[in-house]
């Protein structure tokens, strides 16, 4: 209902979702949502567990098929389109233009066991988009400084720890130079005191790079640094949308007030 | 090994193409004395002896073989894998329908192999009914049908070397076979069994007229003839078979009968052949 | 295969109820087979456990040197050996402690399958060590077998045919014996072919219901 | 027993043949089911019913109808049609077809325990479908679907003493032949069974080499004891289990 | 080094630690450890990861074996005693007894899938105590009432979520009546959501029992609500003892001071 069809800056947005629908069997997750990030926007998704914040980033990363609506990425059309009024899925082939626009990281880190280090990180520059050897190991090095994981370089991934793995899975995206980076509670799986240390690679790249970022996280001191804008989610819709401090200091919603006393204790 | 020489299209081109080659190529089951390999891995055996003979007759000099399990003989030679048969099996009318065999070249006989000794006094089928003795027969075997229809206890075995373990290992009490295989087998064996004398068995009154032959593949019609025709003058001079098949144990008790034919055996009414040929008991 | 063709619906119907007769057999085989083997391996994948090596290396010895022979010369061997145990009897049982082998291999990655917080969990509730094995363990363990179990009695179904090497007389041996007194062997191969799909392919469709079920 | 050896020795020469021909019918045998068992596991697995189908149907039917059959019907009915190959080469496509269907279980099984999470991060890298299973996905998988693989080798090699149905002189053929020479059951199994045993023990170690090579590229390598190495344990990777496309 | 064998309240402590040493390989986890539980107090275990605070409960409950020094429930010897001067272990027969004093719930759950709930909870009262079955039941119902999960006592445990499971985790440790409860970082496989669910849980049990509890958290909130002494461990070693709000708000050891930083942000 509460649709957000927002931003300001004008120029096409980097990521717009238009009256998307995702069901999973009888679970309508998400119902017609529109949303819209502006290019270099930094987004944090807050809200309940269940209340598709996950599914909106997995969508994006074509991990899921929406069964209605359109998702645009610098407005093209990305995983379906309207040819005259059937809506239809666009094939793996185009998809894979556009995907090269978009990197993830996940919770998990789902880092390659199979490959080193930097084995991991050169993969898909090399074989997708077609980088030199040479070239991609010399950027690879370059980001695995940037992250603090130099001497690790030929490890195997399952000689890293959490924390370790995260910083790499970092890496081996914006290895991929996106334009949007997708982020899913990156932290969640880390120990406590190792958290900072991711987050503070992120606030790293937040600063230097004009990178869109699309985060979930249930650390709300880090939404506040990092991201221009947060919005609150339940039940598939967008329940209230602004800055981090009014949102944390201020919530207008009575959701979101629950829900923020619950998470902040 | 099997070679794609035989290829059962027929009409009478085999026979020639065999002569063009000089070569036949015979199925055999390894089975001593009909058709084996010697120690040296030579093929040999009173069948292959017969073949040997009749095909030098028709211009065809080497006569090679193919060693195979019991059950691949026929579909082996219905797929065109070897030209003929060569391991004296039986004529049956079931079988008729399915290959071609040529004249009978050998007469079967049953023998018992026993332990040694012979416990359980077996001389013919009937001392075999009259006894309870277990009896193992070898799969598909015309013995097996003699069991059956007299309701004889058996066991069924894959082989002659697997009949003769289960009497040795006491799992059978005697072993049912034709009495020139049963022979060969008690000679090449060091186990305290024997073989009785071999004898007609009479089933239900009727003698079992049994002949072996060679077998063709049904297309090949012209082949067939021809080996008839080169067999003939064999079956009708005794000295000449002994002279072939001697060496390998055969004897006149084993040559068929004249006036027996492959025909005769096909149509299967063994009352009729035991009349004509003046054999019933 | 003659002029009539290379099928032969009379043969087809003059064999089926031979083989239906072996198959019942063939089945026979497989049941018992199969509960020798699912039981006799539960239990070498429990004595495997020992911490003993004067117990896990003999058994891994004679384990290893029955799934690495020929089950064919188990059957002659046993059968031969020991002439007063009935052939059937002896068939079973070889045909049950050969796939034991096997069985035992694929319990003893159930086993290892069932997370080690559930024996931390059953030492914290101080439960003795019986006790965890077959309330917590082995449930976990045999339910992560099943498929295993259902894809090794396929398997076996098809070896059965090894049995007639002692004499035991299932679907296969009759479909041969058929073709010897005949000559005609494609219909009952075929057939047997056939009816090893019939029982094949519902016990496979099981067992891939209960793969997707325990998934 | 001494006639027994002594005929034994005459026969050793014609054992190399029949091992030959055994080794043959396994590997070729073994090449051939890898190929078919990752054409049919991979295409077990896809969404599109036009080659999950076929897929599912020809792994059914390979391993539903029994080998025997199978090998008589391209060794003996075949030719009939007019589809006539040599026995070694019946020898290696039908162990290749039944086997290849069993392994075909074997891969999807495997590859359906590679963590889904796996083919996820290979999309998010937006890599093509043959680059991910090439790269990333069969990598893991294979280290799963060893020693099941192994067991598959062990049985393909016993099924290959069918060769004898199909004219072939393989080590089972010799095997009987010193039977029917030597009218000793027992000692001619002997024999045959030790031939066996060492054929599958090397295989085996081979495997369980090629185990230890694959975890440790996934660097889970147990830096392989000499007892590891030497043992035949077909150290069963768990998540593989259970049989999810346990063949056999 | 700092060793710390403290306990005012005099008698037997419910747990003591004499010179453990703990070792896997030649990583030195514990170095001849001391310190002491009283009856009765409720004991927080904080500090970096990889200190050793899981190993110390997991010593307690005979999932590791100590390679060295004493370790005590009641005063009596629990895993091991010198005889003569040999240090040997005793055997399980006897390990049994002491180990019905102490109770564990795990971070994993690690509940029994192939149970119901209510199965899970009265296996170990009826096989492990003896109790009469239906006693068993009417003790286990008691506690799913306590902890809210009365409804699905026939549920198959993989019908839960990760909460409502470790809330049944939580009956089932109690439902053994144990003098001593240990709980390992009990929250951090929730969703944060819930975490505050599970801590009412373990706080009304803290308010109503006299259990001793030994327990790592790093939820410092709860921490300072439930303990009354909080033990912060770096390197397998007691580097500052005290009362949480002294702890938390004042605390003496820059090691201290440093992880609370990087854990409170
Ligand atoms: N593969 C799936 N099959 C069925 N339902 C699913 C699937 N994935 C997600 N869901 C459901 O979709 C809804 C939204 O899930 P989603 O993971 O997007 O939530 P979330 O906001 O990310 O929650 P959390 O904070 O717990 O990660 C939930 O009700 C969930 O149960
Ligand atoms: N089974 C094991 N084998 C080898 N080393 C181990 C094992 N278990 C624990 N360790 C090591 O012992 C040390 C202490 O581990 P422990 O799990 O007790 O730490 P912790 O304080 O609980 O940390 P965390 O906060 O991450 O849970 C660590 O260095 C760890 O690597
Ligand atoms: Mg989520
Ligand atoms: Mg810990």
């Amino acid at each position: 209902m509460t649709s957000s069809t927002s931003t300001a800056q004008g120029g096409v947005p980097a990521i717009e979702f238009k009256d998307v629908v995702k069901r999973f069997g009888d679970n309508v997750v998400l119902d017609q949502l529109n949303f819209s990030v502006a290019k270099g926007d930094r987004v944090t998704l807050i809200g309940p567990s269940g209340s598709g914040k996950t599914t909106i980033l997995r969508l994006l990363m074509t991990l899921e098929e929406a069964n209605g609506g359109l998702i645009l990425i610098d407005g093209d059309p990305y995983t379906h389109e309207y040819k005259g009024d059937r809506w239809v899925e666009i094939p793996e082939k185009r998809r894979r233009v556009v995907r090269n626009r978009v990197g993830m990281v996940f919770q998990q880190f789902n880092l390659f066991p199979n490959m080193t280090v930097l084995e991991n990180i050169i993969e898909a520059p090399v074989n997708v988009l077609g980088l030199k050897k040479a070239d991609a190991v010399a950027r690879a090095e370059q980001l695995l400084e940037q992250v603090g994981m130099s001497e690790k370089r030929d490890f195997k991934t399952n000689q890293l720890s959490g924390g370790q793995q995260q910083r790499v899975a970092i890496a081996r995206a914006l290895a991929m130079d996106p334009e949007i980076l997708l982020l899913d509670e990156v932290t969640s799986a880390l120990d406590p005191e190792i958290v900072a240390d991711v987050l503070g690679v992120l606030r790293e790249i937040a600063e230097t790079t004009d990178i869109t970022m699309l985060l979930v996280t249930h650390e709300m001191q880090f939404a506040r640094e990092v991201s221009n804008r947060v919005l609150m989610f339940d039940k598939g819709q967008i329940v209230e949308e602004a800055d981090p401090e009014t949102m944390f200091t201020h919530p207008k919603h009575e959701r979101t007030q629950e829900f923020l006393k619950a998470v902040l204790g | 090994s099997s070679v794609d020489e035989g290829s059962g299209d027929g009409d009478g081109g085999k026979l020639a193409s065999l002569q063009e080659s000089g070569t036949v190529n015979v199925a055999f089951n390894g089975e001593k004395p009909y058709s084996y390999q010697d120690d040296n891995g030579e093929l040999t055996g009173a069948t292959v002896a017969l073949d040997e003979k009749i095909f030098g007759e028709l211009g065809i000099d080497t006569v090679e073989g193919t060693l195979t399990e019991w059950n691949s003989l026929i579909p082996g030679l219905t797929a065109g894998r070897y030209d003929a048969v060569s391991a004296g099996m039986s004529i049956l009318p079931d079988r008729c329908a399915q290959a071609a065999f040529a004249e009978p070249t050998i007469m079967y006989t049953t023998a018992f192999l026993v332990p040694e000794g012979n416990p359980d006094n077996l001389t013919d089928w009937q001392s075999l009914e009259e006894s309870d003795v277990k009896l193992a027969v070898t799969s598909g075997a015309i013995e097996d049908g003699y069991a059956q229809e007299t309701d004889v206890e058996t066991i069924t075995v894959g082989s002659s070397q697997d009949g003769l373990d289960a009497v040795v290992s006491g799992r059978a009490d005697a072993f049912a076979l034709t009495g020139i295989s049963l022979r060969a087998l008690a000679e090449g064996t060091d186990e305290a069994v024997e073989a009785t004398d071999a004898f007609v068995a009479t089933i239900n009154g009727v003698p079992q007229i049994g002949a072996g032959a060679e077998v063709f593949n049904p297309a090949d019609t012209e082949l067939l003839a021809a080996y008839n025709e080169k067999l003939a003058p064999i079956l009708d001079d005794p000295a000449q078979w002994l002279e072939i098949m001697g060496p390998f144990g055969f004897t006149e008790a084993e040559m068929p009968p004249e006036g027996l034919t492959a025909e005769m055996l096909c149509e299967g009414d063994l009352e009729k052949i035991a009349t004509e040929l003046g054999l019933d008991s | 295969m003659t002029e009539n063709g290379i099928w032969n619906w009379e043969h087809a119907w003059e064999v089926l109820p031979d083989l239906l007769e072996g198959l019942v057999v063939t089945i026979e085989a497989t049941v018992v087979g199969m509960a020798i083997a699912s039981i006799l391996g539960l239990f070498i994948a429990l004595a495997m456990r020992s911490p003993s090596r004067w117990v896990t290396i003999p058994l891994r010895f004679v384990v290893d040197f029955i799934r690495m022979t020929p089950l064919l010369v188990q059957l002659v061997f046993v059968w031969l050996l020991f002439s007063t145990i009935p052939t059937l009897v002896v068939g079973f049982t070889v045909l049950g402690v050969h796939y034991a082998t096997y069985m035992s291999e694929v319990y003893r990655a159930g086993i290892e399958a069932v997370p080690k917080g559930q024996w931390e969990a059953a030492t914290a509730l101080n439960l003795p060590k019986s006790r965890t094995w077959r309330a917590v363990i082995l449930p976990q363990a045999v339910r992560n077998t099943l498929p295993g179990l259902g894809n090794y009695a396929i398997s076996m179904f098809k070896e059965t045919p090894f049995l007639f090497a002692i004499s035991v007389v299932e679907m296969y041996t009759k479909a041969q014996q058929y073709g010897a007194l005949t000559f005609s062997y494609i219909e009952p191969l075929t057939l047997v072919g056939l009816l090893f799909l019939l029982v094949s392919y519902p016990t496979s469709l099981l067992v891939r219901r209960m793969e997707i079920r325990l998934a | 027993m001494s006639d027994f050896l002594q005929t034994l020795t005459s026969r050793l020469p014609s054992l190399g043949d029949a091992i030959l021909v055994t080794l043959e019918l396994t590997l070729g045998g073994a090449v051939l089911a890898m190929a078919l068992a990752l054409l049919l596991g991979f295409g077990a697995r896809t969404r599109s019913l036009w080659v999950r189908g076929p897929s599912r149907v020809f792994i059914e039917f390979f391993r539903g109808t029994s080998l025997v059959v199978q090998i008589f019907w391209i060794f003996y009915v075949l030719p009939v049609f007019g589809f006539k190959m040599e026995a070694l080469a019946v020898g290696i496509v039908a162990l290749g077809l039944n086997f290849g269907a069993y392994g075909a279980e074997v891969v999807r099984g495997s590859v359906a325990s590679v963590p889904a999470s796996q083919w996820e991060a290979t999309i998010a890298l937006n890599m093509s479908w043959f680059h991910r299973v090439r790269r990333v996905i069969f990598p893991q998988a294979w280290a799963l679907m060893i020693p099941m693989l192994t067991n598959l080798l062990i049985q393909l090699l016993k099924g290959s003493a069918l060769a004898y149905y199909i004219t072939l002189h393989d080590v089972n053929f010799w095997t009987t032949q010193l039977r029917r020479a030597t009218s000793e059951t027992v000692y001619s199994f002997t024999a045959g069974l030790l031939v066996y045993f060492v054929i599958a023990y090397l295989l085996t170690w081979g495997m369980n080499a090629l185990e230890e090579r694959a975890k440790r590229r996934l660097g889970r390598g147990t830096r392989p004891s000499l007892r590891d190495v030497v043992g035949l344990r077909p150290a069963v990777g768990t998540a593989a289990i259970t049989g999810r496309g346990t063949a056999a």
